[in-house]
C-alpha cells in the first residue's frame, strides 16, 4: 500500500449529510471544465488524465467506499457508497476508466483471493496504479459458460493457458487480465473453472483491438498461446472460485453504477441547458410530444431511483439482493437507449450557428445515441436479464405441475 | 412516516386490511363505507381526534395498493384524505367512522362541469379550484353519467354551479392533499397491476398446450418478466415520492403517478392479451381493474399533468 | 335458391370503374343514417335490422362478389371484391352479423361440400336466410386443435356428438353450427378431425351466452349432449375436409376483411372531425403529439392498403398465398389496437357540453378501445401470428444445420 | 410505370444493378459514380435523349432497395433524380454519364446554410426554395462538416449564400421530384432493413447457445418476424405511393417514407441488438445502414414531415 488516503480518518467519523456536503463540494471544485462533457472546454480526456483524476476522486473518498481500510479502502458502509454514487451522478464526468478492477476484480479477489493476493492487488487497483482487463467472455460463448474454450493446465508446478478471449474492454492498457479458464474438458461444462489474475506483460498473449460503433478502440481480443503463470496467479481453487465470484457478481450487479439514474438526470438536463441556450432550439422544447417523453423520462428516473435507494436499504438490512440487480440494469437500459434516441432526434436540428453549448451537446449526443446500442447487449443482453425475471423472481413454471 | 405507528409496519397494515376489502367489494357504498371504517382504513390516516389511527401516507400506500389488488370498487381513497385533510372538523370524524361518504374531483369543475371517477351516491364532494378546494354538498346537484367505460359504475359529471360550499381547503393544504392523491392513486393501480401479474402468471402455468404449460413459453415468459419489473419500478417510484428530500421538501409525485398509471395500463391490456379469450370476459375480473385504471388516468388529467412535469423541469433546467 | 340477385347480369358487364362507382352510390343512397356509427342519429341496429340490411348489400352485388352465379353468388372476381371492400371501408357501418357464413362456413362448404349441400347452403347464405357459427374453439384447446375432445362416433347410419364449444360468436341466432369434432381418440393427435354442418335446433345443444368486456353478449359456450345428426350433416371426409379446410382457411386470412385498411381510415377520419365539431376539443388536433400520433396511424394505413392490394394482385396472378394473411392480420391488430388506445384518451376530453357528434365519437370510441381488446387474440393471437411468420416465412431454423 | 420498358421487370433490372452496385461500393465518388453510370443505373429514369433508360418510378424503387441492401454509399439516388428532372438539359446527361455529381439538400437552406447527408464533392447542388428549386455550383462554397453522426462520410452544412445558380426547377417539378426523392429515398432505407434482417438471420441460425441456434429462441424468433413483418408494410406502402389513385392523380409519397424510415431504424437498432457484442463492432457493418438511415431521416426533416402529413389530414377531414 503506497498512498494513503487524505480523508480516512475524517471520514469515518462524518455523518451522512456532511460526507454528502463533503462529496459535492470536492467534485465542484476539482472536476477540471475540460472533464465536463456539458462544458464548452470539453476535450476527450488523455488515459494518463483519467488515471490521475480518478487517484485523486479515490484520495478525497470518493472511491473504494465500502472497501475494508486494510486494504486500501475507506472502510465506510453502502450508504456512504450510495450518497457518492448520488454526487457523481450529478456531474457530466468521464466514465471510470479503472472500472474493471473496481467493479469487478477487487470484489473477486475480496471474495475468493490469498491475503498475500488482497494485500498486492486491492489498493493498487483503487490508486490506478494497476489497470485491469475482464477475460470472461469467448467468441463462441456468451452467457452459455459451458461452452468457454481457454483451457489451463498444470505446467510446472503452476499453469499453461492457451484460448482466446472478446470483449476484453481497456486491454491493451491493463496491466493484469481477470481470466477464466477450465481447467477440464468442454464435457465438464460448468465444473472445473478455474480464475487467473495473469500480468498482460506475460509473454504469449497478444491484444488485438476492435473498433466499435461509436469510433472508439476500447475493446479488444486478446489471445493465450502457451502463456505460463505461476500458481500464485490463481484467484480461488477450481470450481469454488468461480462459484464465488458469481456471488459476488450478482452483488457487484445491483451496486456498481449505482450514479446511473442521477447521470441519467443530468444528461437530460444537460440536454435540455444545451437546447435552451439557443433561442431558436429553445422553442424544440415547446412541442407536445417532446414534452411528453421528457414527462415519461422524469418518471423512469424516478423509478429507478427509488430502486437503487431501496436496494441500497435491504442490503443495510442484510437482506439478500437476489436478482434485483437484472431488474434494474434492464430497466436502466431500455430506458436511457430510449433517452439517447430521443436526444438524437432533438440535438439533429443543431446547426453551425447555433449556441456553442448547443454544437457540444449534439457532439456529446450524437455519440451516446450510437453508444447506448450497447447497453442492452453488454453485462447481460435484454433477454437474458427478461429470462432471469421469469425465472429466478417469478419462478414461472417450465413444465406440468404435479 | 408518523412516529405514532407503535412498531406497526405498512405491510402488516395491508395485510391485515386484506379481508376487510374483500368483504366490502361488491357491497353498495353505504356498507362498503362501514366495513372499511369498522376495520380502520378510512381513518388510517386521520387525527386520533377524529377517530382515525393518525398513521403516516406509507400506511395508506400500502392499504391503496391492497385496494387496488383486492379490486375494491368503493372510493376509498378519497375517504383517507378527506378524513385526513379536514382534521378537526365534523366531516373528518364522519367520514372516518364510515358515516359521511366524500369523493374528490380531482381536475376541478370547467364550465361548472365536474368530472367524478364514480359518485356512489355521496354526500360532499372536493372541488379544487384556482387556490385550494371547496367542499360542496352533492345532495341536489344534476348528474350525468357516461356509462360506456364503465357501465357498472360510471363516470359522472356534477353540475356544481349552484352547489353549497360546507368547508375549504388553503392552497397549501390542497398541494398536500393533491400529492398524497397522486400517491396513494399510483398505489391503487400499482396493485391492480400486481393481482393482473398474480392472475396471468397462475393462469399460463396450468393452460397447457403441445404438453407444456403456456408459462414454458419465452414470449409468454418475457411478457410476465416485463409486468414484474414495471411493477416494481413502479412501487420504487411511489415509495420514494412519499419520503421527503434531503432538505427535508415533500418531493413531486406527479412523475410516479404517471409512471405507476402507464405502467399499470400497459400491464392490464397485456394480461387481457395473454389470458387469450378468457381475458375480454366479463367473467374474468381483469376488466374492473383496467376500467378503474383508465377513469383514475382521466380523472387526474394524466396528460395535462405529463406536459406540466416536463414543463416545470424544463424551466428549471 | 329463392332469392336471385337484382344487378348480376349487369355487374357483370360492369368494368372496374364502373362497379366501384355503383358501390359507392348504392352504399350512400341506401345505408340508413342510424347505421352509421359516425351519425349523430345512430343506434344499435337489431337483429333483423342488421340481417335485412346485409342482405340488401347482397342483393346489390356487395357480398358473394367472387361466388358462383350457380350457387348465388356475383361470378366476379377478386378485383371486384377488393373494390366493394374498400366502400364497405369507406362509411362506418355495422360488423357483419353473417360474417362466419361468409366467410367461414361458404367457403369451407365450396371447397368440400357435395353438390347437394353446395345448393342448400351457399345461396342462404348470402341471403342471410341461414345463420352460422363457428364451432371449433374448446376451453382446453385454443391452437392446439390436438387437445380437441369434442367427439362424433357412427350411430345408426349418422353420428352422436359429445362435445363442448367456446368462443361461438352469434351461436344463440344461429341456424347451422360449422363443427369440428375427432372420430378418434385424443391420442390421434390431428387425425380423425371431422367437421359437420349441424342445425343449432338438434336436441342436445344448449348454449350459454358469454358476456364480453365491451358489454355485449356476442359469443357464446356451446354444449352437445348426444347430438344425433345425419350423415348428410357430415362436411368432407374424416382428415380430408379438415385438411381442405384449412387450406381453405389461410386464403380466407388473406382475402377476408379487406376492407379493414379503409375502414381504419375512415374511423380515422370520424375521430378527426367529432372532434373538429367543437371548437374546444378541435385545439386537441395542434397538439404535437397527437400529431406524430395522426402521422404515424396514416403511414400504416397506407402500409396495410397496400399490403391487401398487393395480395390481390398476388391471387389475381395465380400465386400462391401462403402465409401473408398472418402478416396483414398482425400489423393490422396491433396498429389499430394501439389507434383505439389513442382514440380513447382524445374523447376523454369530451363533456356533455360537447357537440353531439363529438358525444357520439366518444361513445363510439369508448367501445372500440374495449373490443380492440380483442383484436390481438381472435383468429391467431399475436404471438401464434409471429411464430408463423418465423416457421414458414422467414423458415428460421430451431436446430443445428448439417 | 414507362410504357417503353421492353418487357422488363423491376425486380429484374435490381437483380441486374447488383454486381454494378458491389462494385461500386466503397469506391471514390468519382469512380463509383462511372461504374454506376455504365450499368445504366444513374440514368435509368433519364430521357433517352440524355443518354437515360427512361424507365418508370417504379424500376429506380427497385435498384434503390437494392443499393440500400448492398449499403452503397454514394448518392446514387440524387443522381437518378437529377438525371430525369433536368430532362434536355445539359447537366441530365452529363449526370446519367456518370461525368457530373449532384446532391439535393431535401431540407432546403435556412440562414444561409445547407444540410448535406454526403457532398462527395460534386459539382452541382439542388436547394429547394420557397416554390421550385435552384440548381447551383458546388465549387467555392464553404462547407462545415459535423462528423460524428458518420466519421467516414460526414453531414455538410453548405454555406449557399454567394451560390452560382446555374438551373431551376419549377415548383410543379419540384413536388414531383420531392415525392419520388421520398419513394426512393424509402426505398433505400427498406433494403438497408432488408439486408439488417437477412445478417440477422443468418447470424442467429449460425450462433448456438446451449446445444441449440439462437434461432430457435421464440424471442429471437419474435423479433426476426417482426423484422419482416415492417419490411414488407414498408415495401407495401413504399410501392403503393408510386402508383396513382383511381383518379390518376399522384399519391402522397410521404407516410410511406416516414413508415419505411421509422421501420428501417427500428429493424437496423434491433438488429445491432440481436448481434450481441458483435453488432456494435466497427467490422460488423450493420452501424453503416443506421447512420446512413439517420442521415436520410435529418436530410428529409422527417419529424417536420410527420407533423405535415398529419396536419394536412387533420385540415381535409
Amino acid at each position: 500500500m503506497t498512498v494513503q488516503p487524505v480523508f480516512t480518518k475524517s471520514l469515518q467519523a462524518m455523518a451522512p449529510a456532511e460526507y454528502r456536503l463533503h462529496a459535492r463540494s470536492w467534485l465542484a471544485a476539482n472536476l477540471p471544465a475540460h472533464m465536463r462533457a456539458d462544458s464548452t472546454d470539453w476535450r476527450a480526456p488523455a488515459l494518463e488524465e483519467s488515471v490521475s483524476w480518478e487517484a485523486r476522486m479515490y484520495r478525497a473518498g470518493l472511491a473504494g467506499m465500502t472497501w475494508p481500510v486494510e486494504y486500501g479502502g475507506h472502510g465506510l458502509t453502502l450508504r456512504e457508497h450510495l450518497i457518492a454514487n448520488k454526487e457523481i451522478g450529478a456531474v457530466m464526468m468521464p466514465e471510470s476508466a479503472g472500472s474493471v478492477g473496481k467493479e469487478l476484480a477487487g470484489p473477486i479477489i475480496m471474495a475468493v483471493g490469498t491475503e498475500d493476493q488482497k494485500q498486492a492487488f486491492l489498493p493498487r487497483i483503487l490508486t490506478l496504479e494497476d489497470m485491469w482487463c475482464q477475460g470472461f467472455s469467448e467468441p463462441d460463448a456468451g452467457s452459455d459458460l459451458a461452452r468457454l474454450r481457454t483451457r489451463a493446465v498444470p505446467h510446472d508446478g503452476g499453469w499453461r493457458i492457451n484460448g482466446q478471449k472478446i470483449w476484453t474492454s481497456g486491454a491493451s492498457k491493463a496491466d493484469y487480465c481477470l481470466l477464466l479458464t477450465r481447467t477440464g474438458t468442454i464435457e465438464d461444462r460448468h465444473k472445473g473453472m478455474l480464475m487467473f489474475a495473469v500480468p498482460m506483460s506475460t509473454p504469449g498473449i497478444r491484444v488485438v483491438p476492435i473498433k466499435s460503433i461509436d469510433g472508439k478502440v476500447s475493446f479488444a481480443e486478446v489471445f493465450f498461446d502457451d502463456v505460463i503463470v505461476p500458481d500464485e496467479a490463481r484467484l480461488g481453487a477450481p470450481d469454488e472460485g468461480w462459484d464465488a465470484a458469481i456471488r459476488v457478481l450478482s452483488i457487484e450487479r445491483a451496486t456498481n453504477r449505482m450514479y446511473r439514474p442521477w447521470r441519467f438526470e443530468t444528461e437530460l438536463r444537460a440536454l435540455l441547458r444545451g437546447l435552451k441556450s439557443d433561442p431558436e432550439l429553445a422553442v424544440l422544447l415547446d412541442d407536445g410530444a417532446v414534452r411528453d417523453r421528457i414527462g415519461q423520462v422524469l418518471g423512469q428516473i424516478d423509478a429507478l431511483k427509488g430502486f437503487v435507494e431501496g436496494s441500497v436499504e435491504q442490503l443495510l438490512d442484510g437482506a439478500q439482493i437476489g436478482a434485483r440487480g437484472s431488474l434494474s440494469k434492464l430497466y436502466w437500459s431500455e430506458c436511457h437507449q430510449a433517452f439517447a434516441g430521443l436526444a438524437l432526434d432533438l440535438v439533429g436540428h443543431v446547426t453551425p450557428r447555433s449556441s456553442g453549448l448547443a454544437q457540444r451537446i449534439r457532439d456529446h449526443f450524437t455519440t451516446a445515441y450510437l453508444f447506448a446500442r450497447a447497453e442492452t447487449i453488454y453485462a447481460g443482453t435484454t433477454e437474458v436479464q427478461l429470462d432471469i425475471i421469469a425465472q429466478r423472481i417469478l419462478k414461472l413454471p417450465k413444465d406440468l405441475q404435479k | 412516516m408518523s412516529s405514532d405507528d407503535h412498531g406497526l409496519l405498512p405491510a402488516e397494515l395491508a395485510e391485515a386490511a386484506r379481508p376487510a376489502i374483500a368483504e366490502a367489494r361488491g357491497k353498495p357504498a353505504r356498507d362498503a363505507a362501514r366495513i372499511l371504517a369498522e376495520a380502520g382504513l378510512t381513518g388510517v390516516c386521520a387525527q386520533e381526534d377524529d377517530g382515525g389511527m393518525a398513521l403516516g401516507l406509507s400506511f395508506a400506500l400500502a392499504i391503496a395498493e391492497e385496494a387496488g389488488a383486492g379490486q375494491l370498487r368503493f372510493p376509498l381513497l378519497d375517504q383517507i384524505l378527506l378524513a385526513q385533510a379536514f382534521a378537526g372538523q365534523d366531516i373528518a370524524g364522519r367520514i372516518a367512522a364510515g358515516e359521511a361518504l366524500g369523493v374528490i374531483g380531482w381536475e376541478g369543475a370547467r364550465d361548472g362541469l365536474l368530472r367524478l371517477s364514480d359518485d356512489c351516491d355521496c354526500d360532499v364532494v372536493l372541488v379544487p379550484t384556482g387556490q385550494g378546494a371547496d367542499l360542496i354538498e352533492r345532495a341536489g346537484l344534476t348528474a350525468t353519467p357516461t356509462p360506456l367505460l364503465d357501465p357498472d359504475a360510471p363516470q359522472i359529471w356534477l353540475d356544481v354551479g349552484a352547489a353549497r360550499k360546507i368547508g375549504s381547503l388553503s392552497g397549501e393544504q390542497m398541494a398536500d392533499l393533491r400529492r398524497a392523491g397522486e400517491a396513494l392513486y399510483g398505489g391503487f393501480v400499482t396493485g391492480a397491476a400486481a393481482n393482473a401479474l398474480a392472475l396471468s402468471s397462475d393462469y399460463l402455468a396450468a393452460r397447457v398446450q403441445f404438453g407444456r404449460p403456456l408459462s414454458s413459453k419465452q414470449a409468454v415468459r418475457h411478457h410476465l418478466a416485463r409486468m414484474k419489473l414495471l411493477l416494481e419500478m413502479s412501487r420504487a417510484a411511489l415509495a420514494r415520492s412519499l419520503a421527503r428530500d434531503e432538505l427535508g421538501n415533500p418531493r413531486d409525485t406527479r412523475p410516479a403517478f404517471l409512471g405507476a398509471v402507464g405502467n399499470a395500463i400497459w400491464t392490464l391490456e397485456k394480461a387481457i392479451h395473454l389470458h387469450g379469450g378468457m381475458g375480454f370476459t366479463w367473467e374474468v375480473p381483469l376488466h374492473y381493474s383496467l376500467r378503474d385504471i383508465r377513469k383514475i388516468e382521466t380523472a387526474f388529467g394524466a396528460g395535462r399533468l405529463a406536459r406540466q412535469v416536463a414543463q416545470d423541469f424544463i424551466r428549471a433546467a
